[in-house]
């Protein structure tokens, strides 16, 4: 894998030509600056013309594998297909080409939007407000957390310092929680795979704040006693969080907002179809219950005598989380793709989202074990762990690159050994998921017989399997440029 | 429904694999109440071509769009070469999830390792992690790591910092018990540093700063004693001057926006953050290295990773995830195609076309509350009053600042302007005009 | 210079390589009063932000861009999904050029083979090419191929043949000796095709025809003896309407446009051509065929090169090859997007919309030249006449043709309007109201 | 290789979604239109959901090799990179959504860069006057051919029915001629690779309409008699028809109306850096001397009184080649090329491709025969008519495809024995340069000592090597529907 800075040679001259070239002279510059901040060193970035550098680009963009190569069931992350519509409205100039400080009368369009989507994203929750502020899930999970010091500060509960988490929760939410600076407290699953309410209610005393919840969680079950747990929690003064990466699994059709949630963070890059981007940008709006919305981010979009503003007058607010109003594009791609799904579009996310991830578990469960073996809801987790010749999940993951298929979410959640985590998402037909499974149930086939083939994999990928052990043990984190005469 | 598809037929074979009666069975599982109390939002579907032609309209209603910009503070104008938008349109890269694959993610990760090497070129640092939500929450959580390192519970904070970025530290420093120490700026809009609070965990400074005045890092570090020198910077003013890390810093940060992003109303945002080599287990977000295949081969995945909230979970020295890759991958891109010479062309062509305005002004009668240094931005005093100036601007087509925005720094009376490459002569001209009176 | 790198080191030692001694040497081959005549053009070299803000404005300066268009007569303006300028944005597919090289061509070449079916499918027909540069050479080339094949010398053809087509297809036919025959139309805006000439190698109508009507084919090709049954189609209306394939005719040819491609003022177009199997060895262009590898897997190919220009040279029946490729790929992807049911949508919105005007218009007193059936385009005669009424349009920011247009056709004080599935109700509703008066 | 059509499945139901659902139903269509002309058999065209559709042409991309793979040596095909900003240019809202028939006041700056493209090109040609209305290469040379016909005709001599033609031409020249209505006389290159003058002179006489030349030819080299040449053909009363395909070897210092070209065509496709697209669309604008202006195509772009417009009056003109006005988004591209380029620029454009196209000659004349050993400008062609265990240029060409890079044009032109014509272009760098020997050089030697890996190749591409005869003996060229019930 050569990188730009291999391309290189040192005498390439500067090829210039973007912008026009300036007037003045180095002294002329100098004239007006203080040489103590002019810079020194060339930055080693080398000048090369356009072309090389879009082979390059475009070579690289051929080592990945994205959502429009193939089914990328990476659970709890909903690969979904993302519309090329939506693409190209976050691409119109209208909307990229709007300061964030120009005056609202000048960015009535995208105040429009923002507020729309404001409105439909309450809606979708079942809740009072909801804040488009957070720019991803676990930065909405911080800002839900946020909310929750500021509700009990403002009540003067400044004890409330514990959080509850369940043990299949994902690695964001007690880190979120703990830089809010609360405690964490984990409450064991019991045999079900949900939360054990028993031990749950032990926790609940006066030093708790809240419970972060995944709804469904993330062995991809529905928490069937969601409201005793969200009851209890209330009846004990303390609020419950529900983290809405998995919202496809119920959208159209049940909201958080019912199920007792007073915090409620949506991924718009998993539930309303934005693109990963390979690892962002996303946008992690938040719902809150009407006795949480005075603490919401500032500003809030409003509208006044016809207008959409910019509302700074929010005494009660948390401040702000973002430098401006979170991830506009983002948010304008999620709106386009509310617009066009309408209410039976909703429907049909949850009713495909679960109808494939059943179906797919219903036919994999012959070739590996499920662990909890019930009705799932948008995703399922399957174990590695009876895996014959000591082979582990990771190698039918890298098996499965083989075949041309992105692996699903491997040892995640920690509480099934070699976890397997499936979703296929609903906008995958029945034809992916039979490849999948017949390429789940080959890797199976070869895992007994040859074995090799999985501790060898991958041998089709641009590179073999990848040393993470020498990367984390000796960093290497920048291109090592040769010494400089 | 154009991306989901709806086969009855196809729906009742998978139902029977499954062993359900009913898609409604599916969702056996929600308390019946739950079900019961949900109501539609009462939205009809909508074909392409009417979402298209609505979010047209959309556009159409954004006049600052059409309007010539003169707007900074943290976000440019900047022109975007055309090249980048065609790699990022890939959709291998778009479409990818975080690289937790490797094998299949050399894409992304060669492009994060490429983004890190080029934010070091650029600040001075000695690494780089893969890039944080925007400017303000980079610089909170290189607040938050400061104090985390050094546990004074205090920070002191140049008055002169960026409103959209102290908002943002101000809330993470309230949650996390931080306290927040304010450092006046004098008269030249620098910030006075002869005589900085003891006991603080980081001194946070940004330059250029909100005033657009640069800032003398010269010797700073040297009085901060324990503190960490923190540095928020705007990373295209570096093809220009000299990187914070000649000064000092431990850490900097800033608003990648100006390296290849569209300005879309703040958001997406690009967060930098590079610090010293040492500090490498205790930075937030994602940082790509380099390692070798099972052939020997080299290829990039995600170091460090014992950091990350999947292992650690709650003693995570940060919660962020899915952080700004595309954006990353924007600013890689626009640098791969300005190259060194380019990048010092649109830094000296900002610099120039600003100094430019602003002494035009200046023989104009115009004045200026500050007199430090600046790069492309500066506070200027209309003759004639700011309301007045900033009126005639909006209504030649200019997009600029309301003269109050500068309150928050003690400013009255004045505005603010940014000059980018994208300004033209003619449009200078009549700025110029409108401002200071014709010649 | 963004595009050629050149660095004087670098070619310095290729010279050194090549054994001349100075860049000049590599041209002395051209003689000297050549060299010594030459003068620039005078031209300085401008950055890509210049070119770009220079091409901004001519946009801008185009006010038909944003004005609502009612323009037909063989360029719609249709909507495109915007997945298939995705497609075509992979440069994979439009950087690459014609698919000399199969085995590293299979995309071209797939793509190929789908548009061919496609487009036999559109027209009922059993081959068809891979694309021709629009729908006027199309013809030209049908009428060439079909006197190649009869040698009659004459061809017969439609007055309500669209201009664009008549006027290539005479230039062709002067160049080829083929007399040129008209076949009147009567008072339903139909050719009158009861009494055809004899002893011509083809007739040649199109339907819907320049004045909107659709042609009453059934029937014609028995009364028409040797001659070869031409008929230029509106692809988009094939969705709705019976193929001209199932009226027997021989060669169908049509403007591809309203598959995908943009108006762009006229070109890029697609010229669409199918005809029978027998007559695979006359036809223009390059067709791609299924074939097998060294392997015995499938792959595809460029079939009946053996007519080409390449091998038979003067005896090529077509001198074809650059060609619409890419535009061809549009119009597959288009159609892949739609699929059967989004493509008699589309078709049946055109034609209900444009009936939906027509009878508005009909019940405010407008009158209506042909009485034939059309789809989406028809020739209307407003109440207070064709140039008052145009006005009105125009001032109300429609896009019409000047009523002088239709000269050409015999008609006078009569505007034609085409109405496709991107014009809202408000906008009909507009029209109906400039041209019929308030109801 | 799987087409759309093997994507689908029959009980697919529509998707729709696209545009608005229809209102009428079929009864309220059927009573406006005849059921004669109501289409009876439903399209057999899949209803897929878009991202099934985008995924099959995303991989179909990845079977394509393309400029921003890697160099593209195809000799006479000038596949230089594209340049990004030409694209978005031509994909400007205000560039494409203009009607061709609306009046000239609404599209000034379509008109503005289209006159200024053709002054443009009538300078870089050094000829009087230019058409922007050809679409292709080979559609300037028929539109050029139109020019000679019509202009004979108008002087009444219409006994000039004889083209002359090297035999080095590009075959598009003689078919174009065909076309036309002339008949062609083939004329012999001599031993240096060029136009046998006194083989010319021969034929000259009162039925010789013109010659065709292609400048440099195409083996590369410079008709260096070529003001002997054009002075002949004007003494015999005939013009001189000039192929512009390579242009590239000389714009900047030299120009056709200087060397006699009385027509000459450029191909904006490939001189100016337009892409191909898979096989178009191009342009051709044709570039004429004073003498046949009057001849050129309607409408011409004019400007009166400041303003663009369309001028239809030429009753000289040999009448239109185009529905429209050519390919205007095509003519953006390069227009836009020239703007960036200027004069400056264009020097370059030759510097580089005659300086790469030698720099190659030189070094890989080592390696495979060049039997025309000279300078030579934008490309040059070597033979593998020498290659040993019978191996032959095809054998090369597939091997290439092995190592990533794509194969030079083959077989062309006829006069060199298994020909392999290579032009780098001027947008290479030395280090692509560079790979290309090495690999050829390392084919030459699998030549000689691995002969089947040769033979055998491509073994890494898509597909192996195809049987292009099964696909000219038993065509299938649409996919065979299954028969219907
Ligand atoms: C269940 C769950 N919660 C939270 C997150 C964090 O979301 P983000 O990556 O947008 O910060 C994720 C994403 O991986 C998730 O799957
Ligand atoms: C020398 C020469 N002449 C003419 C042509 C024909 O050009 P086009 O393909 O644009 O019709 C070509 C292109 O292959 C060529 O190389």
């Amino acid at each position: 894998m050569s990188t730009l800075f291999d391309l290189a040679s040192s005498t390439r001259e500067p090829a210039g030509g973007v912008v026009p070239r300036p007037r003045w002279t180095d002294e002329e510059v100098a004239a007006r600056l203080d040489g103590r901040l002019l810079r020194r060193r060339a930055l080693r970035l080398p000048n090369l013309p356009e072309g090389t550098v879009v082979r390059h680009y475009t070579r690289l963009s051929k080592l990945n594998y994205g959502v429009d190569d193939g089914i990328y069931p990476l659970g709890s992350c909903t690969m979904k297909y993302n519309p090329k519509l939506n693409e190209d409205i976050a691409r119109l100039p209208g909307l990229t080409q709007v300061h964030p400080l120009a005056d609202a009368s000048l960015v009535q369009g995208t105040l429009e939007f923002l507020a729309e989507l404001t409105r439909l994203l309450a809606r979708i929750a079942g809740m009072a407000d909801v804040t488009l502020q957070p720019v991803a899930g676990a930065h909405g999970e911080l800002t839900g957390m946020f909310l929750f010091k500021k509700y009990f500060e403002s009540r003067g509960e400044t004890k409330r310092v514990r959080i509850l988490l369940p043990d299949s929760a994902h690695g964001t939410n007690p880190a979120s929680a703990a830089v809010a600076g609360f405690e964490v407290t984990e409450i064991p699953s019991n045999a079900s795979g949900t939360v054990d309410l028993a031990a749950l209610r032990a926790e609940l005393d006066a030093s708790v704040a809240g419970i972060m919840l995944t709804v469904p969680n993330t062995l991809g079950i529905f928490e069937e006693s969601i409201l005793d747990i969200t009851a209890a929690v209330h009846e004990a003064g303390a609020l419950a969080y529900f983290d809405g990466a998995n919202l496809n699994a119920y959208i159209g059709r049940a909201r958080p907002g019912d199920m007792g949630a007073d915090v409620f963070h949506f991924n718009l890059h998993k539930t309303l179809s934005t693109p990963h981007g390979g690892g962002g940008p996303g946008a992690g709006p938040v719902a809150v219950s009407a006795q949480l919305s005075e603490h919401l981010p500032v500003p809030r979009i409003v509208r006044r005598e016809g207008k959409y503003a910019l509302d700074w007058e929010a005494p009660a607010s948390i401040g702000s989380v973002h430098s401006f109003y979170g991830n506009v594009l983002v948010a304008a791609r999620a709106y386009a793709y509310l617009l066009h799904l309408g209410d039976e579009g909703l429907r049909a996310v949850s009713e495909n989202a679960v109808l494939n991830a059943n179906y797919l578990q219903a036919r994999l469960k012959n070739s590996f074990p499920l662990p909890y073996d019930r009705l799932c809801k948008h995703e399922f987790v399957l174990s590695g762990g009876e895996l014959p010749n000591h082979l582990s999940t990771l190698d039918v993951a890298k098996r499965l690159i083989d075949y041309g298929i992105h692996p699903p979410t491997v040892y995640f959640p920690l509480i099934v050994r070699e976890a397997m985590m499936i979703e296929p998402t609903e906008t995958e037909d029945r034809a992916a998921l039979d490849r999948f499974v017949e390429v789940m149930e080959t890797i199976a086939r070869e895992a007994r017989d040859e074995p090799d083939r999985l501790r060898e994999a991958p041998i089709k990928a641009p590179v073999r399997r990848l040393d993470q052990t020498l990367a984390a043990r000796s960093p290497v984190l920048t291109h090592p440029f040769p010494e400089e005469a | 429904m154009r991306y989901i598809q709806r086969d009855s037929m196809e729906q009742r074979k998978m139902l029977e694999t499954v062993g359900v009666a009913s898609l409604d069975a599916l969702f056996s599982d929600i308390p019946r109440e739950v079900l019961s109390r949900f109501e539609p939002i009462g939205l009809p579907g909508r074909s392409e071509l009417e979402v298209f032609e609505h979010f047209s309209r959309l556009a159409e209603a954004n006049g600052a769009a059409t309007g010539v910009s003169l707007l900074g503070g943290g976000v440019y104008d900047h022109y975007v070469p055309r090249a980048v938008a065609h790699v990022l349109g890939r959709s291998e890269f778009y479409t990818a999830y975080t690289p937790y694959q490797p094998e299949i993610s050399q894409g992304t990760l060669t492009a994060m390792f490429e983004f890190q090497t080029m934010v070091c070129e650029l600040t001075g640092m000695e690494i780089a992690n893969a890039s944080m939500y925007d400017g303000a929450t980079a610089l909170a959580e290189a607040v938050l790591m400061a104090n985390r390192i050094r546990g004074y519970g205090r920070v002191a904070v140049s008055q002169a910092l960026g409103a959209p970025l102290r908002r943002v530290l101000d809330t993470y420093c309230w949650a996390a018990g931080i306290e927040v120490l304010d450092v006046p700026f004098g008269e030249s809009g620098q910030t006075r540093t002869e005589s900085l609070p003891a006991d603080v965990s980081a001194f946070v400074i940004q330059s250029p700063n909100a005033l657009g005045v640069l800032e003398p890092l010269n010797g700073v570090k040297d009085r901060l004693g324990q503190a960490f020198l923190v540095v928020s910077t705007y990373p295209l003013a570096l093809g220009l001057l000299e990187p914070p890390g000649s000064f000092g810093a431990d850490v900097v940060v800033g608003e990648g926006q100006s390296l290849g992003l569209p300005m879309g109303f703040g958001g997406p945002l690009l967060g930098l953050f590079a610090t010293r080599k040492e500090y490498l287990r205790q930075i937030p977000g994602r940082v790509a290295g380099r390692t070798l295949d099972a052939s020997g081969a080299v290829g990039y995945t995600m170091a460090a990773q014992t950091r990350e909230q999947h292992i650690r979970r709650e003693r995570a020295t940060s919660n962020i995830c899915t952080n700004s890759a595309l954006c990353a991958l924007a600013a890689t891109v626009y640098l791969a195609i300005l190259g060194s010479g380019g990048l010092r062309q649109v830094a000296q062509l900002n610099f120039e076309r600003a100094h430019d305005l602003a002494e035009t002004l200046a023989r104009r009668g115009c004045t200026f509350p500050f007199d430090g240094p600046f790069f492309n931005e500066f506070v200027v005093r209309p003759k004639d009053g700011a309301g007045a100036a900033h009126a005639r601007l909006t209504a030649a087509g200019f997009v600029v600042e309301a003269s109050q925005a500068l309150t928050a720094y003690g400013v009255n009376d004045a505005l603010r302007l940014a000059i980018t490459e994208r300004r033209t002569d003619e449009e200078l001209r009549r700025v110029a005009d409108l401002l200071g009176g014709t010649s």
